[in-house]
């Protein structure tokens, strides 16, 4: 089974082979790293930049604009405030020219906690990234999500953000989830694909054929269904929510988990439907708390289906502090943890209205 | 007054412009200038909430847009414009009136659908990219359509100019250490338009470089300094820094220096500056000296554009203008004009979505 | 009256005479201008900084740490996303140090629409402010708190961020709101304190001697008492909300306006007791409406006062599209109308649990 | 190996080192070497999440530790520094077990209470500001410490340091363009570690620029390249350009060429790169030729200063760890640390709020 990040350079790989895409870049994306995470690693595409994050973003855009197929890289997401102006350029060319332009390039960055990575290697971006209009924005938990998405991403004649959050960069699919193509065995894929340590000069990646897989952009996945009570998340705290969701079943409590995968547009029948169904949700993300995307999504809730619901919606998110801290306990009291999830599902369903 | 100083490349002795060409770069100057001068009336008689433009800078931009090679694609030129470039879009052909639209925000405004201030131009059959408010950004989107024509190779460059002050953001930094890495150096021409002010901030107490030009030495960009108030000077210097980038595939940084002949903008109240050198009396002076136009021809030629522009106006202001619920269009672009323009170089698939 | 501007600048005089402001500086923020919107003229402390927000705000962090007092001033809103980066390290300077330093400096900033300012004059920064932990934010809408909050932003210990909403800066306040000392008739003040048109180089403003207010960061201000629903807005939506109220009370609804002026910390307690006063509420603000400082006001009253409620709250913000569009009609698509209020309140108001 | 190359200040002879001063310089050179050596061992042994630090600079280093003019306040130096400054502190006296904690991201660190990285120092009586990881910004806040000390006069100078590929962001620009304006010139001396990467990018590919010092000439800074792995040429380029800064009341830009002797960090495996000169190795050869030191009084020295830090490592994994409510503190700060420590130079009045 391919890891997320692994699905990420196959998806790369058939972009620049069969979707035209012409430059993979960034801090270190090139040989003879291949990415900090070795997302990168072997892609004929793949070149390093200066270190320079609004160069970067300034280069993915020019490509766009004259027809090329940029994947730009920032390296940390923690890193890309320094350019959010030139975001709001790019989300911004095709409405301000009135669609005389369109740019279409994907910025990939990691995302959130997980690694103990402190304060600048811990943050969050889907916040931010939903604040900017005229940009699609993808976010996936499983392998061949991110293999999907970012085929999707490829494709669509729009900027389009790809968040991988990195503490599952190293995490398995299910077995039914394969990329079709990949081979069975995981160790000849890691001897394929992954470049080798030491000396990496004379060495080439043997791709797998793998075959198109689209997932679309602005559609939830379901990952359990449930009558009791919906979460709402994706990324990292998409298997904080699993995890809650198996426990709670042992109490009978039936969760619902929602993985929305895509945040702008996102899948809100996906989500109406769900609470409809349970009348009871709650929105799980780790971003910080104040004007958090997933405040935006309660707030459509409460508006929209106010008389269905049958206890106050809630939100999990992370604590409202400049960093996340060094120190394992100060990471755990910064992001939502399984045992409040479980907790606040538990409380949501046995909530009398 | 600036004299020309062409350092680099220089040497070769000037031939002499024909004289058709001194009337084609007269007659686009005095147009542009017409046009600006209209724009300032309607803004003042209120058809318009903002006036920013060019005046002073005919001779450089008229220049400029005498020589683009203009096309769509890479194998032309891509122009990353300023707020003051109008002459060099009138130069390239583009139609006054629909200038007198943008000023008017009307529905029929090509540039942005009444969206965007005058002089914010984009025109995607051209390669010009949209111009947009924020100073320097231009100089970031550049590298980008540079990268692609050093791939494409031909004889199609870069061109991004933007004003003095500005280039005291990072962006303009970024720009000389992109296009001059070495084996990686960017066929882009970096013009800077000097007229020595920031709105009303005096470039000599902000800047301590004594010719801007010379930021490109660290890093091996070659330059030279222009008077941007002669027009053959402008225009042999463009010529020379072009056909350098062009031939060479590598950067050049001209800077010309220039009038704000109607001070900042509307903002400053758009009055005539009487002690700053007027690019297009020194070159009027000059054609009649060398009896190449009379006065009373150039002085029927105004009266001309002057009528022309007036009668202009006056449609424009029938015309309609958008409607609230059109904010929603052009968020997202449905289709990749931009690849599509391209022809068949572009990916036939489109996402699912 | 003090218009809104003036009282900012004689709070900033007030700081440089009495509260050891060492700094005012930004974008044509010295002689001559003193500000794009007079805001800084006359002021002995204020100087014309290089056309570079990220130098401006680095500058501000650096003279803080040395223990000056500065205010830095951004031109508008629009130009700040260039270095949101910047603002989180200010905002995590003394957590980041466990409290070893601290960072007192006040950024200043122009925000919102209503000038027909286009895409990029038009911005609103409460959203972005407010995704910024460590700092406090503030926002007035009158002259009287325009000048107490102020001086309140210069003694605080913290970075704070003073967002001016430009369409209320030439406003005049009530007559019971004027600030001790000024002059009765306000064109002696007008006299006293504005620069002169044309040449100023020999003009010294006269200052009155204005007292020291303090409006304290985090308190809510009740613009009017009402029974039936309550607005919880800042800044130019005030004056929006307060016609809304007038026109709705000659239905017999009773409207409650709160302007919150500080939005970190923010007076929870206020909004929570009108709440539980009116059990109906609508946020407003201009900013773009996903990700939006509303929703999380929204959000917390949701979760705290949800059987408080008999009508489900709302919120009326901007249009989440790329820029505000220069014609009228774009404008006024874009932003929250006061008929819209008046109707969003009325539902409210008349809704039926 | 590179030579020193000094060329401006440049031309006086230069006289020898005192024997106490280069027994000093090793001592600290040494200890400095040691306390990274404790660092990686501990990394590896999972006593500390991640290590980054300066083996391979501790020439330069610890040569700026000893030549700093050490205090609180504008009379005093600032430092802006980076993640490679560990021997600077030392030299300057900070406690190596202080260094552990960090490491360990114990609650007793001083620099952060263990919420940053190991060698992300802070020093507040000694003007040290926060060490972050985000590259380059350092040299945005040095403006400021610079403007003040310009302002306040003095011998008191700013000093900032960071590596070569983050000459690319626009910070660096920023600074020189800041530094450097007429009338305005900043007492900053900037220095540039230049170990020749960026990660795992080879400045070669990225960098036009012969020297990097070469980019202070358009502005009219001075500027030198010194053999960072030369502790004698460090110490004299160092106090020159820390005399002229002093003094002239000027911008200096210095480059020391030096080694990354252990990689980048923990991230790419922090092991010791054989091929690079080692200025210590170089420093001991010199000092054992010139009979300053034996051998042996070195080895014992090394393995007196390795058994301490070993002893010194199992204390601090007795320490406590920080509590997870402790993410609360120091969000805002409630006193203003900055202005009290400069005594009746700072405004006594507090806000009420
Ligand atoms: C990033 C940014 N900051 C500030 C402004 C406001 N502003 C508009 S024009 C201008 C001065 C530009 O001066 P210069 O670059 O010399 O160009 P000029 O207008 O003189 O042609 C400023 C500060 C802006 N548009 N963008
Ligand atoms: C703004 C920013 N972008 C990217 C990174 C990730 N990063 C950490 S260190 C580094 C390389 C720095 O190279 P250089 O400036 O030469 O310093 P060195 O580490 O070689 O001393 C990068 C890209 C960062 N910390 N900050
Ligand atoms: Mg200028
Ligand atoms: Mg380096």
């Amino acid at each position: 089974m391919a890891t997320l990040v692994q699905a990420i350079r196959l998806a790369l790989h058939v972009g620049e082979e069969r979707h035209g895409v012409t430059d993979i870049f960034g801090q270190d994306v090139g040989p003879p790293l291949g990415g900090v995470f070795t997302q990168t690693q072997g892609l004929r595409s793949a070149w390093n930049s200066p270190l320079d994050e609004r160069g970067i973003v300034g280069a993915a855009i020019g490509l766009a604009l004259a027809g090329q197929r940029p994947v730009a890289e920032i390296q940390f997401c923690d890193y890309a405030f320094n350019m959010v102006d030139l975001l709001k350029l790019a989300g911004g060319i095709c409405w301000s020219s009135a669609g005389d332009w369109n740019c279409p390039m994907v910025l990939m960055t990691p995302v959130g906690s997980g690694i103990r990575g402190s304060i600048y290697h811990s943050h969050s971006f889907d916040a931010q990234a939903t604040r900017v209009p005229g940009w699609k924005i993808v976010m996936p938990s499983t392998p061949l999500d991110a293999y999907g998405l970012m085929l999707s991403a490829i494709l669509d004649p729009n900027p389009v953000m790809y968040l991988a959050p990195k503490a599952l960069l190293r995490t398995k699919g299910a077995h039914f989830e394969r990329i079709p193509g990949e081979p069975e065995d995981e160790r000849v894929l890691s001897k394929m694909i992954d470049a080798p340590l030491g000396d990496r000069s004379k060495w080439r990646p043997e791709w797998p054929d793998v075959k198109d897989v689209l997932v679309p952009i602005g559609q939830a996945r379901v990952c359990r269904r449930g009558k009791d009570v919906t979460v709402v998340t994706y990324g990292r705290t998409v298997t904080v929510a699993m995890q809650a969701a198996e426990a709670l079943a042992a109490e009978q409590i039936d969760v619902e988990v929602i993985d929305l995968r895509s945040l702008a547009p996102y899948d809100w029948p996906a989500i109406e439907a769900s609470v409809r169904k349970t009348r009871r949700v709650c929105f799980l993300n780790e971003d910080t708390e104040v004007t958090n995307f997933g405040e935006h999504l309660l707030r459509r809730t409460v508006e929209e289906l106010f008389y269905e619901l049958e206890a106050p919606p809630k939100l999990l998110a992370g604590a409202h502090v400049p960093g996340i801290g060094l120190a394992d306990a100060l990471e755990r009291a910064s992001v939502p943890q399984a045992d409040k999830v479980t907790s606040t599902l538990r409380e949501l369903a046995r909530h009398q209205p | 007054m600036i004299s020309t100083i062409p350092r680099d490349p220089g040497g070769a002795e000037e031939s002499a412009l024909s004289p058709e060409l001194l009337v084609r770069l007269h007659d686009r100057m005095l147009l542009s200038r017409c046009l600006e001068e209209r724009l300032i009336r309607m803004n003042k008689q209120g058809d318009g909430f903002f006036w920013v433009g060019g005046p002073g800078e005919e001779a450089l931009n008229t220049a400029l847009g005498l020589l683009v090679h203009k096309g769509q694609g890479p194998a032309f030129d891509y122009l990353h414009l300023h707020y003051r470039s109008t002459a060099t879009l009138l130069a390239m052909g583009a139609e006054p009136i629909d200038t007198l639209r943008q000023m008017k925000n009307t529905a029929t405004d090509p540039y942005s659908a009444g969206r965007n201030f005058c002089n914010h131009y984009s025109v995607r059959k051209w390669n010009v990219a949209p111009v947009s408010s924020p100073i320097e950004v231009q100089f970031s989107m550049a590298i980008g359509t540079a990268i692609a024509q050093r791939r494409t190779g031909g004889t199609g460059i870069t061109v991004v100019q933007g004003g003095d002050a500005g280039t005291a953001e990072g962006d303009f930094s970024s720009c000389l250490v992109w296009c001059s890495r070495p084996s990686f150096e960017l066929p882009c021409l970096m013009i800077i338009a000097n007229n020595r002010w920031g709105i009303s901030t005096p470039a000599s107490e902000m800047h301590a470089e004594r010719n801007i030009a010379d930021r490109g030495a660290p890093f091996g960009i070659k330059s030279a300094v222009v008077d941007g108030n002669d027009a053959e000077s402008c225009y042999r210097a463009l010529e020379k820094a072009m056909d350098y980038v062009r031939h060479e595939r590598r950067p050049f940084l001209l800077e010309a220096m220039v009038s704000r002949l109607y001070g900042h903008s509307s903002a400053s109240g758009a009055n005539f500056v009487p002690d700053e050198p007027d690019c297009l009396v020194l070159f009027e002076k000059k054609l009649e000296e060398r009896r190449i136009l009379t006065r009373t021809a150039m002085d029927e030629l105004r009266a001309k554009y002057t009528q022309q522009l007036l009668e202009a106006s006056k449609r424009v202001r029938e015309e309609p203008q958008p409607r609230g619920e059109e904010i929603w269009k052009h968020v997202f672009a449905e289709k990749d004009v931009v690849r599509e323009g391209l022809g068949p170089r572009a990916v036939t698939r489109n996402g699912t979505h």
